[in-house]
């Protein structure tokens, strides 16, 4: 391959970038929205016209005047580096996400694997930006959100392990393609979720883990402002801290279109072959991520934060025993039927 | 483990009661006010920005000194006898330029003390509340309508005849002492009727007047002679008109009438016997008639000539005005502070004469709480005050 | 030049770099830092090889296991956060010695080794042939490897859990 | 202000146009450093809640100061306070602004006399841009000053300030 003919691959692998840049966009605004309509009030109004819809470019371009701030003792090239790393990390993981039936970024076989794998480079900037602000805060909350993040990696990787037993392939293009068809007990779509009882509690597990993942409440106490100030983002200012918001926002995004492949049949359209296609697939996709990413919002506005022993007790005590015992009785359902 | 299947479930179920509780609400009306396209309808009493409708302003002073915070600067200059500012719109004659009136709405606390002193309502709070600025020198307003020249010239016509006053005054002080020495012993005259009279007239008695202050009781803690305070006690009004005895009442007086009216007035309220009903809002009910009390300052007026004075020192200086009260003879709760009253005990006064007289102040002991007379602030005797100030 | 003889080139220079910073940064959080990059860019040697299993694998238990928990070890351990954090370099004639020795030991093997060659072929999905080798032929050191780990956690824990003394 | 200001000499079309633009960014996106002082705080919160919504702006708080572009300064400084607020003030990224809510904030309020231990005006230690009068300013007020920040903000340029020549000739009134 010379330099030439990769061009297109750059253009192909650059799809996903657009598509985080406008879900951000929307979804900030969106999550404004939500925060608003929960509260009884009424969010973004004024911002660009109808219902603020310009509210996140107006953020966006207010970030990029700010002054980029450097602490005078921080770690300079750490502190620079790690919200690139740690946006990179998230957008990596897109690779392998199927987005349709007609796109995928690497269609590789170790999907799953390398997805869980590459984020867990998440943990590592956290720590990095946390530890080169040289402030407390930050350093507190980057270890806090180590912590958390290496202890709900084992139900993640446990619920993932049960979805990947009943469908026995790594590759997420597979399993979507497996899930496709309207026969369960006649009428359903063939998602996993409708295929074993027990990949119902896997799905809890699952969201659940994901949710402490992606730092959202209950589980945000990498950034609880009672607390620690911003966390590990206490000394970032302007779009160095905008890199951080977008992996985040990134990282919600790519566990929720996980969720998707793994439990609702990712692009399959929920009717059968009607409204099915590479494009509606696309839609139907995005629409199921969505709704994620919509439950971890209402989820965010109606719970409170989790003190940090009781974050740990409910991963080690309750949810990874549980997300054992649900493994061997999905396997042992797999036999049985 | 039963227990833990228990908890667990709970756990799930309080979940997903909270979660219900939101979606409903994320489906329900908004509650928000789109502030700067529709806005609230403030209620009546609300407290906002201060207004003064200058040419009401009879340059008393009462709201600058009623103000906690000491936010409103008010300057005035005496008017020439020759000359007519005209009338507020109650009637009262105005006798002073207002060369400057200033309110620092930065400083402004809010608390609507201002605007109850004032005689003529001409400060009032408007609904207003929107003037935030980027400069905080454009928060101090200016209400005075005299141009800087105009000022300059009052001032100096002012000075002129003050310095003509003086010497008159000097002349009249000689002739006073002379006239005060013969009158000494006679009794205060408070009779209520004469009470009434003007203060002028009632300088006529100064001499006695003074002396009888003593009949008021203060309660010295309480007597503090601080405007805004000054409750009397009405008490019993012994009949004898000075004989408010001070039965702690409620009565409270408000600030700026207290002041006008030397002790008496305002506090007046003394008179009112044990019936505090009446005593209300009429200060000079030191009539001799107790029940009907309503008089005015009476007292005050009885102490002629230096009731008059008094006053203002009394309000003013609060210092003052305690101790007042102490020489009376203070009994606490129950201090009367009418200093007209005086009369009625005229006993006891005397034991204290010397200093009763000195401060009429008497009036303007409070006795918080308890006096049952309540005056009613509306009411105060604007007019007195007015007068007094402008002697 | 084609694509991936450049980040071939590139990864390699990253992944001794950033050896190299590690050995001689004085900062053990640096070093510890340092060394994520030697991981990562090893890792996308192995990608370069087409041993994609290894390299996620790589990613997963180096950087996100054992880099951090080197990480946390470093933080919680020493008193100060920030301070105290040096290494210093010591033995260093002796160590010169034995390295020295072990390098060239290793060029001469390295020169006079016939390499075999093969030609490149269109790879196939690895992930299949380990899960049936570890699953069928190796079972029983699959096995044994599980529950030696086993008895280390459950080590590790009864050395954390403190014991109550029995009064 | 952070990026690109008063980089240019005179201004274009362009130079207007990307003005305007960068106005309204910054005036649409005002995020509020989250501390209170003391009762005007209640005010505040009051303001952020559903009844007149900041958000409705774009307004919201921020913990962090370097992510914050203006600070509410509501409530009471006292002396201990304002070194404090110096320092918030100074970890806050440029372009930033200040509002100063409430009488205590504005100028000492009722300790402006007397109050030993009260700063006598926030605008002692920082500069402030809009005064919110009140004791405490009502909501609608606070929602005013932002108001009147956001068209001062509108006004803001990134054409350099021409040096005055020739304006002292101006006439003064005698």
């Amino acid at each position: 391959m010379t330099w030439l003919e990769s061009l297109p691959l750059a253009v192909f692998v650059m799809i996903p970038l657009v598509i985080i840049l406008i879900y951000a966009l929307f979804a900030i605004w969106m999550e404004r929205k939500v925060a608003g309509f929960i509260q009884d009030r009424l969010g973004p109004m004024r911002v660009g016209g109808w219902h603020g819809w310009a509210q996140s470019f107006a953020d966006l371009l207010k970030l990029i005047q700010k002054e980029d701030i450097i602490p005078a003792e921080a770690s300079k090239f750490l502190f620079r580096f790690a919200p690139f790393l740690m946006f990179a990390a998230s957008y990596a993981a897109f690779a392998v996400i199927p987005f349709s039936s007609a796109y995928m970024g690497s269609n590789i076989d170790i999907g799953v694997f390398y997805l869980l794998a590459i984020t867990s480079l998440l943990t590592i900037s956290v720590i990095m930006a946390g530890w080169a602000s040289n402030n407390k805060w930050s350093l507190l909350g980057a270890m806090r959100t180590a912590a958390q993040m290496v202890s709900y990696e084992v139900p993640t990787i446990m619920a993932v392990l049960s979805v990947i037993i009943v469908a026995g392939s790594l590759n997420l293009m597979t399993v979507t393609e497996m899930q496709s068809g309207n026969d369960t007990l006649g009428f359903l779509p063939n998602w996993l979720i409708f295929q074993n009882p027990f990949l119902l509690v896997a799905f809890v597990i699952f969201f659940i883990s994901i949710l402490a993942e992606s730092h959202r409440v209950p589980f945000d106490l990498p950034e609880s402002e009672s607390e620690l100030v911003a966390g590990f983002q206490t000394e970032y200012s302007g779009m160095r801290w905008a890199m951080f918001m977008l992996a985040e926002y990134a990282d919600m995004l790519l566990l929720s279109l996980l969720g998707a492949v793994l439990f609702f049949g990712g692009w399959n359209s929920p009717f059968g072959g009607f409204m099915d296609g590479p494009i509606w697939g696309f839609f139907w996709f995005m629409f199921k991520g969505m709704i994620l990413v919509f439950v971890m919002m209402w989820i965010r506005w109606t719970l409170p934060r989790y003190r940090v022993d009781q974050l740990m007790y409910l991963c080690w005590s309750i949810l990874i025993p549980l997300s054992f015992i649900n493994f061997v009785l999905i396997a042992l359902w797999e036999m049985l039927f | 483990m039963v227990h833990s299947f228990k908890q667990g479930w709970q756990t799930l179920k309080s979940i997903f009661t909270g979660m219900g509780i939101t979606i409903r609400h994320f489906f329900g009306p908004s509650v928000t006010l789109q502030y700067p396209d529709e806005r609230d309808v403030l209620p009546k009493l609300a407290r906002s920005k201060l207004f003064v409708n200058i040419d009401d302003c009879i340059g008393c002073n009462l709201c600058a000194r009623a103000c906690p915070v000491n936010c409103i600067d008010i300057e005035t200059v005496k008017a020439g006898a020759d000359v007519d500012l005209g009338k507020t719109s109650n009637g009262s004659q105005k006798r002073l330029w207002i060369s400057r009136f200033v309110i620092d709405m930065a400083k402004c606390m809010y608390c609507d003390l201002c605007t109850y002193p004032c005689p003529t309502d001409c400060i009032y709070m408007v609904q207003e509340y929107e003037y935030s600025d980027f400069n905080r020198d454009n928060l101090v307003y200016k209400f005075s309508n005299l141009t800087p020249e105009k000022i300059a010239e009052v001032k100096e016509t002012a000075r002129i005849e003050a310095e003509e006053a003086e010497k008159k005054k000097a002349e009249e002080a000689a002739a006073k002492a002379a006239r005060a020495s013969k009158a000494s012993d006679s009794r205060p005259s408070s009779v209520p009727g004469a009470a009434r009279g003007i203060p002028g007239s009632a300088k006529g008695i100064p001499g006695k007047a003074k002396g009888i202050p003593g009949a008021s009781k203060g309660v010295p803690g309480k007597a503090q002679g601080i405007p805004g305070a000054a409750k009397s006690i009405p008490g019993k009004a012994k009949g004898i008109p000075g004989a408010a005895k001070g039965v702690p009442g409620k009565a409270k007086s408000i600030p700026g009438t207290a002041k006008g009216v030397p002790g008496a007035a305002k506090s007046v309220p003394t008179a009112a016997k044990g019936v505090p009903g009446k005593a209300k809002g009429v200060p000079g009910a030191a009539k001799g008639v107790p029940g009907k009390a309503k008089s005015v300052p009476t007292a005050a007026k009885n102490v002629p000539g230096k009731a008059k004075s008094i006053p203002g020192t009394a309000k003013g200086v609060p210092g003052k005005a305690k101790s007042v009260p102490t020489s009376a003879k203070s009994v606490p709760g129950k201090a009367k502070s009418v200093p007209g009253t005086a009369k009625s005990v005229p006993g006891k006064a005397k034991g204290v004469p010397g200093k009763a007289k000195g401060v009429p102040g008497g009036g303007a002991a409070k006795v918080p709480g308890k006096s049952t007379a309540k005056q009613v602030p509306g009411k105060k005797p604007p007019k007195e005050n007015k007068d007094n100030n402008t002697d | 030049m084609e694509l991936t003889t450049l980040l071939f080139y590139f990864f390699s220079l990253l992944t001794i770099g950033s050896a190299i910073f590690m050995v001689f940064s004085k900062n053990i959080v640096h070093a510890a830092f340092a060394l994520m990059f030697t991981l990562l860019g090893v890792a996308a040697l192995y990608v370069l090889l087409f041993a994609d299993f290894i390299a996620a694998t790589q990613i997963l238990v180096y950087v996100g296991g054992i880099l951090i928990l080197i990480l946390f070890g470093v933080m919680l351990t020493t008193k100060g956060f920030t301070d105290n954090l040096k290494t210093l370099t010591t033995n260093l004639r002796p160590v010169s010695v034995v390295m020295t020795l072990v390098a060239a030991g290793m060029i001469y093997v390295l020169l006079t080794t016939t390499w075999p060659v093969a030609e490149i072929a269109e790879p196939e999905g690895t992930i299949t042939g380990l899960g049936t080798l570890l699953l069928k032929e190796y079972i029983l050191p699959f096995q044994v490897t599980g529950v030696l780990l086993l008895v280390a956690i459950i080590g590790a824990l009864l050395m954390a859990t403190k014991v109550k003394h029995q009064q | 202000m952070g990026l690109l200001d008063k980089k240019y000499h005179d201004s274009n079309i362009i130079i207007v146009n990307l003005e305007s633009a960068l106005n309204w960014a910054r005036k649409s996106s005002l995020w509020y450093e989250q501390f209170g002082l003391a009762c005007c705080a209640i005010e505040m919160m009051a303001t952020a809640a559903s009844r007149y919504d900041f958000d409705r702006f774009g307004i919201i708080p921020r913990s962090s100061p370097r992510q914050a572009d203006v600070m509410i300064v509501a409530g009471t400084v006292t002396m201990k306070m304002a070194s404090r607020i110096h320092k918030l003030y100074e970890q806050m990224s440029e372009p930033r602004y200040v509002i100063s809510m409430g009488s205590c904030s504005n100028c000492g309020g009722p300790y402006w006399e007397h109050g030993y231990h009260v700063l006598k005006g926030v605008d002692k230690v920082i500069p402030v841009d809009v005064y919110v009068p009140g004791c405490p300013p009502r909501p609608e007020a606070l929602l005013e000053g932002f108001l009147k920040l956001q068209e001062k903000i509108m006004n803001e340029s990134l054409v350099e300030e021409k040096p005055k020549i020739g304006n002292t000739i101006e006439k003064k009134e005698t």
